[in-house]
Protein backbone atom coordinates (compact mmCIF):
# COMPACT_ATOMS: atom_id res chain seq x y z
CA UNK A 1 0.00 0.00 0.00
CA UNK A 2 1.41 3.71 -0.76
CA UNK A 3 0.09 6.14 1.42
CA UNK A 4 -3.00 7.23 -1.05
CA UNK A 5 -3.91 3.37 -0.97
CA UNK A 6 -2.96 2.06 -4.07
CA UNK A 7 -1.93 -1.62 -4.40
CA UNK A 8 0.23 -1.77 -7.14
CA UNK A 9 2.60 -5.15 -7.96
CA UNK A 10 4.41 -6.33 -10.70
CA UNK A 11 4.38 -9.90 -10.49
CA UNK A 12 6.92 -12.53 -12.09
CA UNK A 13 4.66 -15.66 -10.66
CA UNK A 14 1.39 -16.65 -11.15
CA UNK A 15 -1.74 -14.67 -8.85
CA UNK A 16 -5.03 -16.08 -8.08
CA UNK A 17 -7.22 -13.46 -8.93
CA UNK A 18 -10.56 -13.97 -7.24
CA UNK A 19 -8.39 -14.50 -4.42
CA UNK A 20 -7.00 -11.16 -4.37
CA UNK A 21 -10.03 -9.33 -5.36
CA UNK A 22 -11.90 -10.89 -2.36
CA UNK A 23 -8.68 -9.23 -0.67
CA UNK A 24 -9.28 -6.37 -1.71
CA UNK A 25 -12.90 -5.91 -1.42
CA UNK A 26 -12.53 -6.93 2.13
CA UNK A 27 -10.31 -4.31 3.40
CA UNK A 28 -12.78 -1.23 1.32
CA UNK A 29 -15.85 -2.02 3.15
CA UNK A 30 -16.93 1.75 2.77
CA UNK A 31 -17.19 1.46 -0.78
CA UNK A 32 -20.37 1.22 -2.25
CA UNK A 33 -18.82 -0.67 -5.41
CA UNK A 34 -16.02 -2.29 -6.49
CA UNK A 35 -15.46 -2.56 -10.73
CA UNK A 36 -12.92 -5.05 -11.35
CA UNK A 37 -11.16 -6.36 -14.69
CA UNK A 38 -9.48 -9.17 -15.20
CA UNK A 39 -6.76 -10.12 -18.75
CA UNK A 40 -6.25 -13.38 -19.25
CA UNK A 41 -4.69 -15.23 -21.62
CA UNK A 42 -6.92 -16.50 -24.10
CA UNK A 43 -7.55 -20.11 -24.29
CA UNK A 44 -8.48 -21.75 -27.86
CA UNK A 45 -6.92 -19.76 -30.36
CA UNK A 46 -3.34 -21.27 -31.78
CA UNK A 47 -1.64 -19.61 -29.03
CA UNK A 48 0.06 -22.11 -27.01
CA UNK A 49 2.09 -19.39 -24.65
CA UNK A 50 2.85 -15.70 -24.18
CA UNK A 51 5.48 -14.12 -22.57
CA UNK A 52 5.96 -10.33 -21.33
CA UNK A 53 8.99 -8.67 -21.05
CA UNK A 54 9.02 -5.72 -18.44
CA UNK A 55 12.48 -3.83 -17.84
CA UNK A 56 12.51 -2.96 -13.86
CA UNK A 57 13.81 0.38 -13.57
CA UNK A 58 10.57 1.54 -15.88
CA UNK A 59 7.95 -0.81 -15.73
CA UNK A 60 6.78 -0.49 -12.35
CA UNK A 61 7.24 2.86 -11.29
CA UNK A 62 5.01 3.72 -14.71
CA UNK A 63 2.52 1.42 -13.32
CA UNK A 64 2.51 3.46 -10.06
CA UNK A 65 2.44 6.74 -12.06
CA UNK A 66 -0.65 5.47 -13.76
CA UNK A 67 -1.97 4.74 -10.81
CA UNK A 68 -1.67 8.25 -9.28
CA UNK A 69 -3.35 9.64 -12.02
CA UNK A 70 -6.36 7.57 -11.51
CA UNK A 71 -6.44 8.12 -8.01
CA UNK A 72 -6.13 11.97 -9.09
CA UNK A 73 -8.66 11.53 -11.62
CA UNK A 74 -12.09 9.97 -9.56
CA UNK A 75 -12.91 9.71 -6.00
CA UNK A 76 -12.02 6.15 -4.73
CA UNK A 77 -11.78 4.41 -1.62
CA UNK A 78 -9.20 1.68 -3.03
CA UNK A 79 -7.23 0.80 -6.44
CA UNK A 80 -5.52 -2.14 -7.43
CA UNK A 81 -3.45 -2.60 -10.05
CA UNK A 82 -1.51 -6.70 -10.54
CA UNK A 83 0.27 -7.36 -13.94
CA UNK A 84 2.28 -10.37 -14.59
CA UNK A 85 5.47 -10.46 -16.52
CA UNK A 86 7.35 -13.90 -17.86
CA UNK A 87 5.58 -17.14 -19.26
CA UNK A 88 2.09 -17.35 -19.39
CA UNK A 89 -0.26 -20.45 -20.59
CA UNK A 90 -3.81 -20.01 -21.83
CA UNK A 91 -6.01 -19.19 -18.76
CA UNK A 92 -3.23 -17.99 -16.40
CA UNK A 93 -4.23 -14.28 -15.19
CA UNK A 94 -2.14 -11.44 -16.95
CA UNK A 95 -3.58 -8.33 -15.64
CA UNK A 96 -6.32 -7.55 -12.55
CA UNK A 97 -7.17 -3.82 -11.97
CA UNK A 98 -10.03 -2.47 -9.16
CA UNK A 99 -11.19 0.41 -8.30
CA UNK A 100 -13.27 0.41 -5.19
CA UNK A 101 -15.81 3.61 -5.20
CA UNK A 102 -18.64 4.88 -2.85
CA UNK A 103 -20.16 5.71 -6.29
CA UNK A 104 -20.25 3.32 -8.99
CA UNK A 105 -19.80 5.34 -11.73
CA UNK A 106 -16.77 6.42 -10.56
CA UNK A 107 -15.02 2.84 -10.14
CA UNK A 108 -16.15 2.10 -13.80
CA UNK A 109 -14.95 4.72 -15.03
CA UNK A 110 -11.27 4.60 -12.97
CA UNK A 111 -11.31 1.09 -13.97
CA UNK A 112 -11.93 1.16 -17.61
CA UNK A 113 -9.08 4.17 -17.78
CA UNK A 114 -6.28 2.28 -16.22
CA UNK A 115 -6.66 -0.20 -18.30
CA UNK A 116 -6.43 1.75 -21.61
CA UNK A 117 -3.58 2.96 -19.87
CA UNK A 118 -2.09 0.35 -18.88
CA UNK A 119 -1.96 -1.42 -22.14
CA UNK A 120 -1.11 1.28 -24.30
CA UNK A 121 1.51 2.72 -22.11
CA UNK A 122 2.93 0.42 -19.86
CA UNK A 123 6.73 -1.09 -20.37
CA UNK A 124 6.08 -4.39 -21.15
CA UNK A 125 7.05 -6.67 -24.63
CA UNK A 126 5.18 -9.39 -25.95
CA UNK A 127 5.79 -12.12 -27.53
CA UNK A 128 3.37 -15.20 -28.58
CA UNK A 129 4.07 -18.85 -29.20
CA UNK A 130 2.58 -20.72 -31.94
CA UNK A 131 3.58 -23.65 -33.40
CA UNK A 132 6.34 -23.91 -31.46
CA UNK A 133 7.34 -20.83 -32.92
CA UNK A 134 7.83 -17.38 -30.57
CA UNK A 135 6.58 -13.75 -32.43
CA UNK A 136 7.09 -10.53 -30.87
CA UNK A 137 3.64 -8.37 -30.66
CA UNK A 138 3.61 -5.26 -32.30
CA UNK A 139 1.46 -2.64 -31.07
CA UNK A 140 -2.28 -2.51 -32.31
CA UNK A 141 -4.09 0.55 -33.48
CA UNK A 142 -6.68 0.07 -31.57
CA UNK A 143 -5.24 1.05 -28.29
CA UNK A 144 -4.50 4.70 -29.28
CA UNK A 145 -8.17 4.62 -30.42
CA UNK A 146 -9.20 3.29 -26.46
CA UNK A 147 -6.61 6.05 -25.25
CA UNK A 148 -7.89 8.64 -27.31
CA UNK A 149 -11.55 8.63 -25.91
CA UNK A 150 -10.32 9.63 -22.37
CA UNK A 151 -9.25 13.36 -23.60
CA UNK B 1 14.23 -9.44 -15.47
CA UNK B 2 16.85 -6.76 -15.86
CA UNK B 3 18.74 -5.45 -13.18
CA UNK B 4 19.81 -2.03 -12.93
CA UNK B 5 23.32 -1.98 -13.58
CA UNK B 6 25.75 -1.82 -10.69
CA UNK B 7 27.01 1.43 -10.67
CA UNK B 8 30.40 0.51 -9.90
CA UNK B 9 31.89 -2.24 -12.77
CA UNK B 10 32.82 -5.57 -11.25
CA UNK B 11 34.93 -6.14 -14.51
CA UNK B 12 38.45 -6.10 -14.71
CA UNK B 13 39.65 -2.64 -13.57
CA UNK B 14 40.64 -1.16 -16.61
CA UNK B 15 38.35 -1.93 -19.09
CA UNK B 16 35.72 0.80 -18.83
CA UNK B 17 32.53 -0.22 -20.12
CA UNK B 18 28.86 0.79 -20.80
CA UNK B 19 26.00 -2.19 -20.50
CA UNK B 20 23.34 -2.33 -23.24
CA UNK B 21 19.65 -3.97 -22.59
CA UNK B 22 17.62 -4.88 -25.61
CA UNK B 23 14.02 -5.44 -25.02
CA UNK B 24 11.40 -6.73 -27.40
CA UNK B 25 12.50 -7.95 -30.90
CA UNK B 26 15.51 -6.04 -30.51
CA UNK B 27 16.48 -8.66 -27.88
CA UNK B 28 16.61 -11.56 -31.38
CA UNK B 29 18.57 -8.72 -33.13
CA UNK B 30 21.17 -8.29 -30.85
CA UNK B 31 21.38 -12.24 -29.86
CA UNK B 32 20.76 -11.64 -26.01
CA UNK B 33 18.94 -9.50 -23.68
CA UNK B 34 22.13 -7.35 -22.95
CA UNK B 35 25.85 -7.07 -23.68
CA UNK B 36 29.05 -5.38 -22.31
CA UNK B 37 30.86 -2.82 -24.50
CA UNK B 38 33.78 -0.57 -24.01
CA UNK B 39 33.03 3.00 -22.88
CA UNK B 40 32.38 5.51 -25.23
CA UNK B 41 31.86 9.27 -24.47
CA UNK B 42 28.45 9.30 -26.38
CA UNK B 43 25.51 6.98 -27.14
CA UNK B 44 26.12 7.53 -31.07
CA UNK B 45 29.58 6.70 -30.63
CA UNK B 46 28.86 3.57 -28.81
CA UNK B 47 26.56 2.88 -31.74
CA UNK B 48 29.01 3.16 -34.14
CA UNK B 49 31.03 -0.08 -32.28
CA UNK B 50 28.36 -2.81 -33.27
CA UNK B 51 27.23 -4.65 -36.10
CA UNK B 52 25.84 -1.97 -38.41
CA UNK B 53 22.32 -3.83 -39.04
CA UNK B 54 21.85 -3.55 -35.67
CA UNK B 55 23.13 -0.10 -35.12
CA UNK B 56 20.37 0.63 -37.53
CA UNK B 57 17.95 -1.58 -35.81
CA UNK B 58 18.77 0.70 -32.74
CA UNK B 59 18.63 4.21 -33.92
CA UNK B 60 14.82 3.67 -35.47
CA UNK B 61 13.06 6.64 -34.55
CA UNK B 62 10.13 4.48 -32.90
CA UNK B 63 13.11 2.72 -30.17
CA UNK B 64 13.02 5.10 -27.12
CA UNK B 65 16.27 5.30 -24.95
CA UNK B 66 16.97 5.27 -21.80
CA UNK B 67 19.99 5.82 -19.30
CA UNK B 68 19.84 4.53 -15.88
CA UNK B 69 16.24 4.02 -16.14
CA UNK B 70 15.91 7.68 -17.00
CA UNK B 71 14.48 8.25 -20.44
CA UNK B 72 16.08 9.87 -22.99
CA UNK B 73 13.77 13.21 -24.59
CA UNK B 74 14.52 13.07 -28.75
CA UNK B 75 17.25 16.20 -28.06
CA UNK B 76 19.11 14.87 -25.07
CA UNK B 77 22.71 13.58 -25.46
CA UNK B 78 23.77 12.24 -22.85
CA UNK B 79 27.78 11.74 -21.72
CA UNK B 80 27.96 8.26 -21.21
CA UNK B 81 30.35 7.28 -18.34
CA UNK B 82 31.39 3.73 -17.04
CA UNK B 83 28.81 1.36 -15.89
CA UNK B 84 26.15 3.25 -17.39
CA UNK B 85 23.07 1.29 -18.73
CA UNK B 86 22.02 1.98 -21.71
CA UNK B 87 18.36 0.28 -22.32
CA UNK B 88 17.01 0.18 -25.83
CA UNK B 89 13.28 0.40 -26.37
CA UNK B 90 11.29 -0.45 -29.02
CA UNK B 91 7.17 0.17 -29.38
CA UNK B 92 5.78 -1.75 -26.13
CA UNK B 93 2.84 -4.52 -27.38
CA UNK B 94 0.16 -3.52 -25.92
CA UNK B 95 -3.34 -5.27 -26.67
CA UNK C 1 -27.15 -21.65 -17.07
CA UNK C 2 -29.44 -20.60 -19.73
CA UNK C 3 -28.87 -21.88 -23.58
CA UNK C 4 -27.36 -18.43 -24.35
CA UNK C 5 -24.94 -19.01 -21.48
CA UNK C 6 -25.77 -16.37 -19.00
CA UNK C 7 -26.32 -17.36 -15.24
CA UNK C 8 -28.88 -15.39 -13.53
CA UNK C 9 -29.51 -15.73 -9.78
CA UNK C 10 -31.69 -14.18 -7.60
CA UNK C 11 -30.26 -15.17 -3.73
CA UNK C 12 -32.16 -15.08 -0.28
CA UNK C 13 -28.92 -16.64 1.15
CA UNK C 14 -25.59 -14.22 1.84
CA UNK C 15 -22.73 -15.49 -1.48
CA UNK C 16 -19.24 -15.21 -1.92
CA UNK C 17 -18.65 -12.71 -4.74
CA UNK C 18 -14.63 -13.65 -5.07
CA UNK C 19 -15.74 -17.31 -4.75
CA UNK C 20 -18.55 -16.68 -7.45
CA UNK C 21 -16.08 -14.73 -10.26
CA UNK C 22 -13.11 -17.45 -9.91
CA UNK C 23 -15.92 -20.03 -10.92
CA UNK C 24 -17.34 -17.49 -13.86
CA UNK C 25 -13.76 -16.76 -15.14
CA UNK C 26 -12.45 -20.80 -14.70
CA UNK C 27 -15.75 -21.84 -17.19
CA UNK C 28 -15.23 -18.70 -19.56
CA UNK C 29 -11.17 -19.29 -20.97
CA UNK C 30 -11.89 -18.51 -24.39
CA UNK C 31 -12.66 -14.50 -22.69
CA UNK C 32 -9.53 -12.51 -22.98
CA UNK C 33 -11.00 -10.30 -20.18
CA UNK C 34 -13.81 -10.33 -17.77
CA UNK C 35 -14.94 -7.03 -16.32
CA UNK C 36 -17.48 -7.36 -12.89
CA UNK C 37 -19.10 -5.23 -11.00
CA UNK C 38 -19.42 -5.78 -6.99
CA UNK C 39 -22.12 -4.34 -4.95
CA UNK C 40 -22.14 -4.07 -1.27
CA UNK C 41 -23.53 -2.36 1.80
CA UNK C 42 -21.70 0.25 2.85
CA UNK C 43 -19.62 0.50 5.90
CA UNK C 44 -18.87 3.90 7.73
CA UNK C 45 -22.25 5.09 7.03
CA UNK C 46 -25.25 5.04 9.70
CA UNK C 47 -26.99 2.19 7.91
CA UNK C 48 -27.36 -0.49 10.21
CA UNK C 49 -29.06 -3.10 7.91
CA UNK C 50 -30.82 -2.91 4.53
CA UNK C 51 -33.40 -5.03 3.26
CA UNK C 52 -34.22 -5.92 -0.21
CA UNK C 53 -37.80 -7.05 -1.19
CA UNK C 54 -38.62 -8.42 -4.63
CA UNK C 55 -41.94 -9.97 -5.89
CA UNK C 56 -41.22 -13.55 -7.32
CA UNK C 57 -43.45 -13.29 -10.51
CA UNK C 58 -41.32 -10.45 -11.81
CA UNK C 59 -38.32 -9.77 -10.25
CA UNK C 60 -35.98 -12.90 -11.51
CA UNK C 61 -38.06 -12.78 -14.92
CA UNK C 62 -36.77 -9.33 -15.32
CA UNK C 63 -33.51 -9.57 -14.58
CA UNK C 64 -33.18 -12.57 -17.32
CA UNK C 65 -35.20 -10.46 -19.90
CA UNK C 66 -31.85 -7.94 -19.48
CA UNK C 67 -29.41 -10.50 -19.37
CA UNK C 68 -31.14 -11.63 -22.90
CA UNK C 69 -30.78 -7.72 -23.65
CA UNK C 70 -27.29 -7.29 -22.95
CA UNK C 71 -25.98 -10.86 -24.72
CA UNK C 72 -27.57 -9.31 -27.84
CA UNK C 73 -26.05 -5.83 -27.49
CA UNK C 74 -22.37 -7.11 -26.81
CA UNK C 75 -20.74 -9.86 -27.85
CA UNK C 76 -19.57 -11.61 -24.34
CA UNK C 77 -18.67 -15.35 -23.86
CA UNK C 78 -20.55 -15.39 -20.71
CA UNK C 79 -22.62 -13.56 -17.85
CA UNK C 80 -23.57 -13.66 -15.09
CA UNK C 81 -25.82 -11.90 -12.91
CA UNK C 82 -26.37 -12.31 -8.92
CA UNK C 83 -28.80 -10.54 -7.15
CA UNK C 84 -29.05 -10.97 -2.98
CA UNK C 85 -32.99 -10.05 -1.53
CA UNK C 86 -33.73 -10.09 2.58
CA UNK C 87 -32.23 -8.40 4.77
CA UNK C 88 -27.89 -7.50 4.72
CA UNK C 89 -25.55 -6.30 7.04
CA UNK C 90 -22.98 -3.26 6.21
CA UNK C 91 -20.06 -4.89 3.81
CA UNK C 92 -22.63 -7.92 2.92
CA UNK C 93 -22.69 -8.54 -1.23
CA UNK C 94 -25.66 -6.90 -2.91
CA UNK C 95 -25.37 -7.40 -6.40
CA UNK C 96 -22.47 -9.04 -8.77
CA UNK C 97 -22.29 -8.51 -12.20
CA UNK C 98 -19.66 -10.16 -14.51
CA UNK C 99 -19.27 -9.96 -18.43
CA UNK C 100 -16.60 -12.20 -19.97
CA UNK C 101 -15.67 -11.12 -23.62
CA UNK C 102 -13.13 -11.28 -26.06
CA UNK C 103 -12.47 -8.15 -26.28
CA UNK C 104 -12.43 -5.42 -23.14
CA UNK C 105 -14.18 -2.74 -24.52
CA UNK C 106 -17.21 -5.17 -24.50
CA UNK C 107 -16.70 -6.36 -21.15
CA UNK C 108 -16.76 -3.11 -19.85
CA UNK C 109 -19.93 -2.07 -21.71
CA UNK C 110 -21.81 -5.08 -20.96
CA UNK C 111 -21.16 -4.89 -17.28
CA UNK C 112 -22.02 -0.91 -17.23
CA UNK C 113 -25.00 -0.78 -18.82
CA UNK C 114 -26.00 -4.39 -17.03
CA UNK C 115 -25.51 -2.34 -13.71
CA UNK C 116 -27.62 0.64 -15.16
CA UNK C 117 -30.70 -1.24 -15.82
CA UNK C 118 -30.69 -3.36 -13.01
CA UNK C 119 -30.09 -0.56 -10.53
CA UNK C 120 -33.20 1.41 -12.21
CA UNK C 121 -35.75 -1.14 -13.92
CA UNK C 122 -35.21 -4.14 -11.21
CA UNK C 123 -38.27 -5.27 -9.03
CA UNK C 124 -36.39 -4.26 -5.70
CA UNK C 125 -37.79 -3.01 -3.24
CA UNK C 126 -35.44 -1.31 -0.53
CA UNK C 127 -35.29 -0.14 2.97
CA UNK C 128 -32.35 0.97 4.91
CA UNK C 129 -32.31 0.73 9.04
CA UNK C 130 -30.81 3.50 11.17
CA UNK C 131 -30.61 4.46 14.59
CA UNK C 132 -32.98 1.27 15.01
CA UNK C 133 -35.64 2.63 12.75
CA UNK C 134 -36.84 0.94 9.20
CA UNK C 135 -37.15 3.60 6.37
CA UNK C 136 -38.12 2.81 2.66
CA UNK C 137 -35.82 4.30 -0.06
CA UNK C 138 -37.61 6.28 -3.03
CA UNK C 139 -35.81 5.98 -6.74
CA UNK C 140 -32.87 8.40 -7.06
CA UNK C 141 -32.56 10.79 -9.95
CA UNK C 142 -29.35 9.68 -10.91
CA UNK C 143 -30.64 6.40 -11.59
CA UNK C 144 -32.98 7.65 -14.70
CA UNK C 145 -29.59 9.87 -15.44
CA UNK C 146 -27.20 6.38 -15.96
CA UNK C 147 -30.17 4.89 -18.27
CA UNK C 148 -30.29 7.64 -20.44
CA UNK C 149 -26.48 7.18 -21.16
CA UNK C 150 -27.27 4.31 -23.18
CA UNK C 151 -30.08 6.09 -25.54
CA UNK D 1 -41.08 -14.00 -0.55
CA UNK D 2 -44.19 -13.37 -2.03
CA UNK D 3 -45.13 -17.12 -3.22
CA UNK D 4 -47.68 -16.85 -6.44
CA UNK D 5 -51.67 -17.32 -5.02
CA UNK D 6 -52.84 -21.14 -5.10
CA UNK D 7 -55.15 -20.72 -8.16
CA UNK D 8 -57.54 -22.52 -5.91
CA UNK D 9 -58.89 -20.87 -3.15
CA UNK D 10 -57.76 -23.10 -0.01
CA UNK D 11 -60.11 -21.13 2.09
CA UNK D 12 -64.60 -22.36 3.05
CA UNK D 13 -65.91 -23.23 -0.07
CA UNK D 14 -68.13 -20.53 -0.54
CA UNK D 15 -65.58 -17.35 -0.07
CA UNK D 16 -64.56 -16.69 -3.35
CA UNK D 17 -61.42 -14.44 -2.93
CA UNK D 18 -58.78 -12.77 -4.13
CA UNK D 19 -55.27 -12.00 -2.67
CA UNK D 20 -53.33 -8.51 -2.71
CA UNK D 21 -49.71 -8.39 -2.31
CA UNK D 22 -48.71 -5.01 -1.33
CA UNK D 23 -44.79 -4.50 -1.76
CA UNK D 24 -42.05 -1.44 -0.30
CA UNK D 25 -43.67 1.31 1.96
CA UNK D 26 -47.15 -0.14 0.80
CA UNK D 27 -46.87 -2.79 2.61
CA UNK D 28 -46.31 -0.58 5.99
CA UNK D 29 -49.63 1.44 4.58
CA UNK D 30 -51.70 -1.66 4.27
CA UNK D 31 -50.40 -3.44 7.80
CA UNK D 32 -49.31 -6.52 5.89
CA UNK D 33 -47.70 -7.41 3.12
CA UNK D 34 -51.01 -9.29 1.91
CA UNK D 35 -54.48 -9.74 2.32
CA UNK D 36 -56.95 -12.31 1.04
CA UNK D 37 -60.65 -9.84 0.11
CA UNK D 38 -63.71 -10.97 -1.04
CA UNK D 39 -63.85 -11.11 -4.94
CA UNK D 40 -65.09 -8.39 -6.28
CA UNK D 41 -65.76 -8.02 -10.36
CA UNK D 42 -63.33 -5.31 -11.18
CA UNK D 43 -59.78 -3.77 -9.63
CA UNK D 44 -61.84 -0.68 -8.69
CA UNK D 45 -64.72 -2.87 -7.06
CA UNK D 46 -61.52 -4.43 -4.99
CA UNK D 47 -60.01 -1.00 -4.41
CA UNK D 48 -63.55 0.65 -3.02
CA UNK D 49 -63.83 -1.97 -0.29
CA UNK D 50 -60.41 -1.00 1.21
CA UNK D 51 -60.01 1.94 3.51
CA UNK D 52 -60.12 4.95 1.63
CA UNK D 53 -56.49 6.28 2.59
CA UNK D 54 -55.39 3.08 1.58
CA UNK D 55 -57.44 2.82 -1.45
CA UNK D 56 -56.06 6.63 -2.52
CA UNK D 57 -52.38 5.00 -1.68
CA UNK D 58 -52.80 2.22 -4.61
CA UNK D 59 -54.77 4.07 -6.58
CA UNK D 60 -51.29 6.75 -7.44
CA UNK D 61 -50.44 7.11 -10.69
CA UNK D 62 -46.90 5.85 -9.70
CA UNK D 63 -48.08 2.58 -8.19
CA UNK D 64 -48.36 -0.12 -10.98
CA UNK D 65 -50.35 -3.25 -11.11
CA UNK D 66 -49.78 -7.03 -11.64
CA UNK D 67 -52.56 -9.56 -11.97
CA UNK D 68 -51.18 -12.78 -11.41
CA UNK D 69 -47.62 -11.94 -12.08
CA UNK D 70 -48.15 -10.05 -15.15
CA UNK D 71 -47.84 -6.11 -15.31
CA UNK D 72 -50.90 -4.22 -16.38
CA UNK D 73 -50.86 -1.34 -18.85
CA UNK D 74 -53.10 2.25 -18.10
CA UNK D 75 -55.56 0.94 -19.56
CA UNK D 76 -56.09 -2.61 -18.57
CA UNK D 77 -59.08 -3.24 -16.96
CA UNK D 78 -59.11 -7.25 -16.01
CA UNK D 79 -62.34 -8.72 -15.04
CA UNK D 80 -61.16 -10.50 -11.85
CA UNK D 81 -61.91 -13.84 -10.78
CA UNK D 82 -61.56 -16.25 -8.06
CA UNK D 83 -57.94 -17.20 -6.80
CA UNK D 84 -56.61 -14.00 -8.93
CA UNK D 85 -53.47 -12.25 -7.33
CA UNK D 86 -52.98 -8.40 -7.60
CA UNK D 87 -49.77 -7.29 -6.88
CA UNK D 88 -49.44 -3.06 -6.12
CA UNK D 89 -46.09 -2.19 -7.08
CA UNK D 90 -44.63 1.47 -5.88
CA UNK D 91 -41.51 3.03 -7.93
CA UNK D 92 -38.40 0.68 -7.60
CA UNK D 93 -35.72 2.01 -5.08
CA UNK D 94 -32.87 1.96 -7.26
CA UNK D 95 -29.29 3.21 -5.49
Amino acid sequence: MTPSGSDVRLLTDPFDPAHELGAFTRVHPEAGGVVSFLGQVRAGDEVEALELQHYEPLTLPAMKDLAERVRKRWELEGLLVIHRSGVMEPGDPIVLVAAAARHRRDAFAAADYAMDHLKSESWFWKREKADGEWRWIEPRAQDFEDIARWG
Amino acid sequence: MHARAELVSSGEKNSLSVKLVFLGRLEDLAGGSSRKVPLAPSIDAVLDGLDPALASALREPRVKLAVNGILLQDTDAPVLKDGDEIAFLPPVSGG
